[in-house]
């Protein structure tokens, strides 16, 4: 597998670490042991298309929001997480 | 047909034209007291034990493909009870037991050779670890022993203890681990139950639940039509989560690819099953004489069953840096299987919050093992509605609580257990 | 009273030894550490992307790299080295954390990495040939040009790399910047990478 | 005198005559040229039976001439480097080849193991499934050793291979696999429009097929073109084509795997050279001219030495001028096997008959057969009368009914073409059945992956010219690189005609897959036991999980399948077709990463200085530590660490720390960061001041420990454990890019920039004064514990200072700058001399953690919470944190949880072990009292007894209890008392005075 780093370019697998799922969102400090739980251990587990958090850390070190396919390993896009890059912000 | 070797001289006598099918050909019936869904290896010993144990034989086996064609037709044959933890400790032993006596319970022969497993430990602390493992299973009445450095060389001389990066310090070994022919179990298992009235159902595939008014499942729906069930148990492994889906389940699973290996087959060479402790490598030889090795998941979610090239170059540097006399052995074949891979490392034997529906699932890359002794305690769930006694942790609610049953203390991280 | 010398010994200080090494005739692969050089890693602060680049071109004459590439002056290079920052390559405390913190400390977060790097230098005809041992990225000169950087993997190991001013002779130079700890390790496996090729092992101070 | 090449031609082929080569065969001296392969060399010595079966031990020779050889394996070179299963059709003659045959005992021509064809009516498909049940104990004493005796094939070396491997990465637009007339038409059409190309080629010669069956080529001889074109893509500097180099897998993303086989061709590689070489080769486009692979038709004897596929035939006449058989006939049902007939005829053998299965003979065959003086016998052939010296004598069914006798000593046997469909079906794409050729096409291929020509079924020479030619131009084209291509190679089209032939029914074992001795009865026998799903019929009869992995056998046995379940070849399917495409050595694999090689190696500033002290180091991940610092006359590790830790506690002692990780944490919101990936509070630590401070993961488990220091206003610098430093950074990068993006804050790895030292004891500050710059204040006052700052040394370096202590001792951990760390070991020897100084190693600093109770790696273990550790009080309620609310959870809150305490034996004599369990005094043993373990243990210098830590049940509530420390798997068993595991200076007077 081959990831499009959007800072680095293409790179080979090796580079990137994975950590999983990028939908679940976590909860704010006041949601309760039942959401925490959801967020900490459910998962949809899709067979498709799904949102991941890769980490570049063989590279740029940034972490990426990678949409890929677990039926195919097919990548249809690479953005970078919200605070990668975020010197921009507001730029 | 029993099966020995007197069935097997006369049947020469006849050019084996008189051999019968090795599971009936069933076709759905309409209604069964419990339909399992999924016909590999857990499955089918979900069923034979229902059949055998607890009398219950108006089951059927439900498969999309054809019988072990999953995670129980590609894996690396392993078996063993070295566990660590309270909870899968006494249930791998209950599972060792029956490995022991399946020949006999099945009448077919699924070569189970207890032929030893070894944990090589590199340092202090894995030997420490490994102590604490052992007595563990000792406590349980398990056997284990703590090899040293001299004992582990005299057993595999073939290792590298010249300039090894991590020089091998000794092991923990079970003399009753081993292998067991992968696909023998899956017939065997298909040849008793079937002999005991349970319906295998092959090329079928379940798309749906039938609900009753309450919200009790009381029946699939296939792609041979809709099957009635008093209850229906999953053992789908890496598709629990699809399935569990179909039922609105959303559970504590990712699916992800595990890899394995064999070589051309060679004369004997490894006496036993060995496990790297520095790297990513575990190896036995089959009876054929190919080395079968694996080393760890790919390590992202995944549906694909098949494996990538820098997860097979790290199982082969593993396998090189442990014993480099195997460099100028070939490769031969490559596989992948999706395994269910839980939040815990442990799995889930468990009602699930929709009555009539139990679950089989979480055995992340240990399900082989498992197998005799899953297939047991599903059993025993599905029979008496309550948890077998050494299943009794598999509990689904368990990350809600926090008795969480972490082997390795990764945490909710499914791709590092 | 002690008085102390404070001699500095690169990390490859026992394993580098001058001279060829591997198979004879023309050496095909050079490598060259490159020794003390000052090395500071500059981190834009969120939101403040802009602000840090004109500070830094303001100090630099030149804007510094946005994207993988490395921009060379006459006392500095400046080497991207992820989103938003980039390092520091200078030489006599030119552009060390002094020189530098004044003018960024708005823009930017600063930290040392002087003595956190190794750097080699690995040039001639079979320079490619060897990198591809270690390197899975493309470093034909079509692809990576002189001035092109990366921030990568070599052999498992982080490195920095980028491309220098060709040698006088017309050879591409790549400079590889390693962790310290790691840098022996490597070294070695450069060494044997390149030793079917014959290599020619030097060191040197120049910028 | 190796002995002469008695089936060689004087002329023709493509050897060097004038490169004669010795080699031995089962310790017989022979002789072959620069060029052959060992089957060429052996065919060319008139050696038939090349080696024995696996299961029935029956003779066998060479029935191919490349990768798909399924019979004609050998142990290839001797001792250390011996390799088993090599295939004599693929390797290379070298002067002083050495091979052996296999799975023979003790003879070839006299195997004593050919009993088992005895046995054969028994040892059907999966036999042993239905006996050696009985007795259970038999399985593994008796059975189970004999088969496995009798299995396997070649014999490994059972040596470490001592030779080299490595592996490498290319970049390219175009990969092309193989290099017969469709893969170079590609190449030419590829690398003139201006793509980056790479061609891979298994053979050690380009051409393919060319190599053996010539023809003409736009008006010129094939050789000619050959040359010609090699020529021009040599020329392309943008173009490698790679010969010895086995394209065998495709992975996602456009990598594939290749195998360059450097050195197989030599006795062994010179020095610095690899003997193979692993390519992962990342292409946009992929065109696999794989070819294709003639296939047998199964029919009774045809394992028989002397039988051969037709166009292994004409290769080894042809190529090799080398004489398979002086009389051949010819097996076949299409009109490609015709081909061979002509081969033979123009090296001057006899044609003793052709047996074609087609109902229709061509008038031009017809007319060469009489012209030649051979008969043309309509049906197929039904049984094969030889041995292990050859064929003697062929029975043919003749359409109609009638039967015939051939005496010939070689049959040729064509049963059609397979497109070589691996590569292409790797990513579990099926081939598709086309009913004209009778064989499976590629399809489903992975993204960027087109066959052409033969893989493609076509198979005539202009069509893969042509179609080769166009893949190579789209390939170009659509990776951008639109240069002119010029006009595709043309050449005639032969014709092709194909009657299916699968099995010849008759008398005598008629084999599927050779090597694993499936039979087309085993198959039969599997349909009739229910295993007819092609998985099944694979696994339960081993039918293609030879080393030849299926290749002549696949198809015919889902042909048979299909015959005799009624299905078509299609609805039948085939099995999944799994990489490699032709087994490859694991060395090449793990290339370099062997030895101590196999992963890298970090060394800490001062490693090579405490080298020079004769450090003993300890693996610690990658990291070598050094563990202790033995003197003349210690007698044992304990010994040293005895004294290095009774140094320390009396004078002072310094120990290389750097492993720690260390992270600079950056900008206005690095303490509100900080607040939220840590359970205590850091905004308000002041500037100077440092906190131990403790991670847990969101499941509410510690995750790690460490200090951080304020340095200033907005930069913190954070320490993480040795173990988990790559990790922790991760994380915090995790926490700042994904979770709390909001906050302005910058992450560095500083962990090689700093070279750290704790300094610990007594006299630390006497030591101190040495190296500090007098105007620094090191007083309780200046400095108080957990202060931490910038501070001058002697000698005008700046150094970071930080009061903390994981030993008890008034202690200080002290940074330089990395290139500074030999220099401050050294320095501080010199310094402290007066004092005694003495450097201490990882197990002393291990044991004053324990003495003082310091909770480390072994109860950091991943189970346990902040409370378990007895730092519950450290977790803020004032604010949210990673794992504050999972950590709430009853089971992780309950009263009956291990937690961490001390353990000492009552008899002080004894000897604490490391994972002992903790049993309550006067049970016995069992899961329902097994309470926690022991966690970590030392020889304590200070109590003069051992002592540990342990993990247990309500540990806190039963300080002061005897209890048993249970060690089973040690044979011990032993009183401990359960105490404070503060073991050393319980109100901390040391560490802050």
């Amino acid at each position: 597998m081959r990831i499009v780093c959007p800072f680095c370019g293409e790179r080979e697998l090796g580079e990137f670490t994975y950590l999983g799922d990028a939908k679940p969102v976590r909860p704010t400090a006041d949601a309760g042991e039942d959401a925490v739980h959801d967020y900490v251990y459910l998962r949809d587990n899709v067979a498709g298309v799904m949102s991941e958090n890769w980490y570049h850390g063989g590279g740029c070190r940034a972490w990426l929001k990678v949409t890929r396919n677990t039926l195919t390993h097919e990548i249809a896009a690479v953005e970078p997480a919200a605070g990668a890059g975020a010197a921009k912000v507001g730029a | 047909m029993k099966y020995s070797i007197f069935s097997l001289a006369r049947a020469a006598l006849s050019s084996h034209k008189n051999w019968q099918r090795t599971w009936r050909d069933a076709t759905p019936k309409d209604r069964y007291d419990v339909v399992i869904i999924g016909g590999g290896g857990h499955g089918l010993a979900t069923a034979w034990f229902l059949a055998s144990e607890y009398g219950i034989k108006n089951v059927a086996v439900l498969e999309k493909g054809w019988i072990g064609s999953g995670n129980a037709g590609r894996n690396t044959t392993i078996i063993r009870s070295n566990y660590g933890l309270p909870g899968n400790t006494g249930f791998y032993e209950l599972s060792m037991k029956l490995w022991e006596r399946m020949e006999q319970d099945l009448n077919y022969n699924a070569m189970v050779s207890q032929r030893g497993v070894i944990n090589l430990y590199h340092s202090d602390a894995q030997r420490d670890a490994y102590a604490r493992r052992g007595n563990t299973m000792r406590i349980n009445g398990i056997d284990a022993e703590l090899l040293d450095l001299a004992a582990v060389k005299k057993m595999m001389p073939f290792l590298n203890y010249d300039n090894a990066r991590f020089p091998v310090q000794g092991g923990l070994l079970q003399r009753r681990g081993g292998t067991a022919r992968h696909d023998a179990v899956v017939w065997g298992y298909a040849h008793a139950a079937s002999g005991l009235g349970v319906d295998i159902i092959q090329n079928c595939e379940v798309t749906g639940f039938v609900r009753d008014a309450n919200g009790k499942v009381s029946g699939v729906e296939t792609s041979r039509g809709r099957i009635g069930a008093g209850k229906v148990g999953m053992a789908v492994a890496g598709s629990s989560s699809r399935v569990a889906n179909m039922a609105g389940l959303r559970l504590p699973i990712e699916s992800h690819v595990l890899q394995a290996f064999v070589s051309e087959a060679i004369k004997p060479l490894i006496p036993n099953v060995m496990t790297f402790g520095a790297g990513h490598f575990y190896v036995s030889q089959s009876d054929k004489g190919g080395l079968v090795f694996g080393g760890d998941i790919d390590g992202y979610n995944s549906y694909a069953q098949r494996g990538n090239l820098p997860v097979m170059e790290d199982v082969c540097e593993g396998g090189m840096a442990l014993m480099p006399m195997i460099g100028r052995v070939r490769l031969l074949r490559q596989w992948g299987g999706i395994m269910d891979m839980s939040m815990d490392g442990s799995p889930i034997i468990d009602k699930t919050p929709v009555e009539g529906l139990y679950l089989n699932a979480g055995w992340c890359y240990g399900g082989f093992k498992a197998t005799p002794g899953s297939g047991f305690v599903f059993a025993h769930l599905l029979a008496r509605d309550t948890p077998h006694e050494e299943a009794a942790r598999f509990r689904l609610d368990r990350f809600r609580t926090g008795a969480m049953i972490d082997e390795k203390g990764q945490g909710a991280q499914p791709n590092l257990h | 009273m002690a008085e102390f010398s404070w001699d500095v010994r690169s990390p490859l200080d026992r394993a580098l030894a001058v001279g060829r090494y591997g198979g004879h005739g023309d050496a095909g692969v050079a490598l060259t550490e490159i020794r003390n050089f000052d090395l500071i890693q500059v981190m834009a602060r969120r939101g403040k992307a802009a602000e840090m680049a004109k500070a830094a071109e303001g100090r630099f004459g030149v804007a510094a790299p946005e994207t993988p590439k490395v921009v060379q002056t006459a006392d500095a290079t400046l080497i991207w080295s992820g989103p938003d920052q980039f390092l520091v390559r200078s030489k006599g405390d030119k552009h060390g954390m002094a020189a530098l913190a004044p003018l960024l400390a708005g823009s930017a977060s600063l930290s040392d990495q002087s003595h956190a790097r190794v750097l080699v230098s690995v040039s001639g005809a079979k320079a490619r040939t060897m990198l591809a041992k270690l390197s899975s990225i493309d470093l034909h000169p079509g692809v990576f040009a002189v001035g092109a950087a990366a921030a990568t993997s070599m052999d498992h190991t982080s490195v920095t790399l980028w491309r220098g001013n060709d040698r006088a002779d017309g050879q591409a130079v790549f400079n590889v910047l390693v962790f310290a700890t790691f840098a022996e390790s490597l070294w070695h496996t450069m060494q044997d990478s390149a030793a079917e090729y014959g290599v020619a092992i030097g060191h040197s101070e120049e910028f | 005198m190796a002995g002469a090449q008695t089936n060689r031609l004087d002329n023709g082929g493509l050897i060097d005559r004038t490169a004669p080569l010795k080699f031995r065969f089962d310790g017989k001296s022979l002789s072959g040229f620069q060029g052959d392969t060992l089957a060429s060399a052996l065919v060319a010595n008139g050696v038939k039976l090349v080696g024995r079966s696996f299961k029935y031990h029956r003779p066998r020779g060479i029935l191919t001439a490349g990768s798909e050889e399924p019979n004609a394996l050998v142990e290839l070179r001797t001792g250390a480097r011996r390799e088993p299963n090599t295939k004599a059709t693929t390797a290379e003659l070298y002067e002083g080849l050495e091979a052996a045959s296999q799975n023979r005992w003790p003879s070839l021509s006299f195997d004593v193991m050919s009993v088992n064809q005895l046995f054969a009516p028994i040892f059907v498909a999966g036999f042993y499934y239905k006996t050696f049940m009985w007795p259970a104990k038999f399985w593994e004493a008796v059975y189970e050793p004999a088969i496995r005796r009798a299995a396997g094939l070649g014999r490994a070396a059972g040596v470490a291979d001592p030779d080299h491997y490595d592996k490498v990465w290319a970049h390219c637009d175009v990969l092309i696999a193989g290099s017969g007339p469709a893969g170079l038409a590609a190449a030419l059409a590829a690398g003139r429009s201006g793509a980056r190309v790479i061609l891979c080629e298994e053979d050690f010669a380009f051409g393919g097929r060319l190599l053996s069956d010539g023809g003409m080529i736009d008006g010129l001889p094939a050789a000619e073109w050959l040359s010609r074109t090699l020529a021009e893509l040599a020329a392309m500097p943008d173009v490698r084509i790679m010969a010895r180099t086995t394209l065998f897998g495709v992975y996602d993303g456009g990598t594939y795997g290749a195998l360059e086989r450097v050195n197989d061709h030599v006795p062994s590689p010179p020095e610095h050279q690899v003997r193979q070489r692993l390519w992962r080769i990342v292409a946009k486009r992929c065109v696999v001219a794989a070819g294709a692979l003639e296939r047998p038709i199964v029919f009774a004897g045809n394992d028989t030495p002397g039988v051969m596929m037709a166009s292994a035939m004409r290769t080894y006449v042809g190529r090799y001028a080398a004489l398979p058989a002086k009389r051949i006939a010819l097996f076949t049902n299409n009109e490609d096997g015709w081909r061979t007939v002509e081969t033979a005829l123009g090296a001057g053998l006899q044609i003793a008959a052709v047996i074609d299965a087609r109902p229709d003979i061509s008038p031009s065959h017809r007319s060469l057969a009489s012209r030649n003086g051979f008969t043309v016998l309509h049906g197929s052939v039904s049984g094969v009368d030889g041995g292990k010296d050859g064929v003697r004598k062929i029975a043919v069914s003749l359409t109609g009914g009638a039967r015939a006798e051939v005496e010939a000593d070689g049959l040729a046997v064509s049963g059609g073409w397979n497109p070589a469909v691996g590569l292409t079906s790797y990513h579990r794409g099926r081939p598709k059945w086309r009913d004209d050729i009778a064989a499976f096409v590629p399809d489903g291929a992975p993204p960027g992956m087109v066959a052409a020509g033969a893989a493609n079924g076509n198979f005539g020479l202009g069509a893969c010219l042509a179609q080769g030619f166009a893949a190579g131009a789209a390939a170009a084209h659509n990776t951008g690189h639109n240069g002119k291509a010029g006009t595709a190679p043309v050449a005639d089209d032969e014709t092709f005609s194909l009657t299916p032939l699968w099995h010849v029914a008759g008398k005598g074992k008629a084999f599927v897959d050779y090597q694993h001795d499936v039979t087309a009865s085993d198959i039969e026998l599997a349909q009739r036991e229910g295993f007819e799903s092609v998985e099944h019929l694979k696994r339960y009869t081993t039918l293609g999980m030879a080393t030849d992995q299926g290749k002549t056998s696949n198809v015919a046995g889902l042909a048979i399948m299909a015959a005799v379940t009624g299905k078509s070849i299609p609805d039948t399917g085939t099995t999944i077709y799994r990489p490699p495409y032709v087994p490859v050595a694991i060395g090449a694999f793990a290339g370099h990463h062997r030895d101590e090689t196999f992963h890298a190696t970090r060394l800490t500033p001062s490693h090579h200085w405490a080298a020079e002290q004769g450090a003993v180091f300890v693996d610690t991940g990658l990291w070598k530590r050094a563990q202790w610092y033995p003197r003349a006359g210690e007698k044992d590790w304990l010994q040293s660490v005895t004294r290095e830790v009774k140094a320390v506690r009396s004078g002072v002692g310094f120990c290389d720390v750097s492993t720690l990780g260390k992270i600079d944490v950056h900008g206005p919101d690095a303490g509100a960061f900080l607040d939220r990936v840590y359970i205590n509070t850091f905004t308000n630590l002041a500037v100077g001041k440092a906190r131990y401070g403790l991670m847990l993961r969101e499941d509410g488990i510690v995750y790690d420990d460490g200090t951080t220091s304020r340095l200033a206003e907005g930069h913190y610098f954070l320490t993480t454990t040795t173990a988990k430093a790559g990790l922790v950074m991760q994380h915090l990068e995790f926490c700042r890019q994904v979770l709390f993006p909001d906050l302005d804050v910058q992450l560095t790895s500083v962990s090689d920039q700093w070279a750290q030292f704790s300094i610990a004891g007594p006299k630390t500050r006497e030591l101190l004064k040495e190296i500090v710059d007098p105007a620094e204040d090191l007083s309780n006052e200046g400095f108080p514990f957990m202060g931490a700052r910038e501070v001058a040394l002697r000698g005008g370096i700046k150094a970071r200072l930080f009061r903390i202590s994981f030993s008890g001792e008034m202690a200080f951990e002290i940074s330089v700058p990395a290139r500074y760390g030999e220099a401050m070991a050294r320095n501080l020897m010199r310094a402290g001399e007066p004092l005694g100084v003495t450097p201490y190693g990882t197990e002393a600093l291990g044991v004053m953690r324990i003495e003082k109770g310091h909770v480390a790696g072994p109860e950091l273990n991943g189970t346990t919470t902040a409370a378990d550790l007895g730092l519950g009080k450290m977790m803020s309620t004032k604010k949210d944190f990673i794992g504050r609310v999972m950590a709430g959870r009853e089971a992780l809150v309950a009263p009956d949880r291990q937690v961490v305490v001390g353990v000492k034996p009552t008899d002080r004599a004894r000897r604490l072990r490391s994972g002992a369990h903790i049993i309550p005094k006067g049970q016995t043993p069992g899961p329902g009292n097994d309470q926690g373990y022991v966690t970590s243990v030392c020889f304590s210098p200070t109590s003069d007894q051992w002592i540990g830590l342990a993990l247990v049940e309500r540990g806190r509530e039963r300080i002061g209890e005897i209890v048993h420390a249970h060690d089973p798997i040690r044979g011990e068993d032993y009183e401990v008392e359960l105490c404070n595991p503060v073991f050393y200076d319980p109100d901390g007077g040391r560490q802050r005075g």
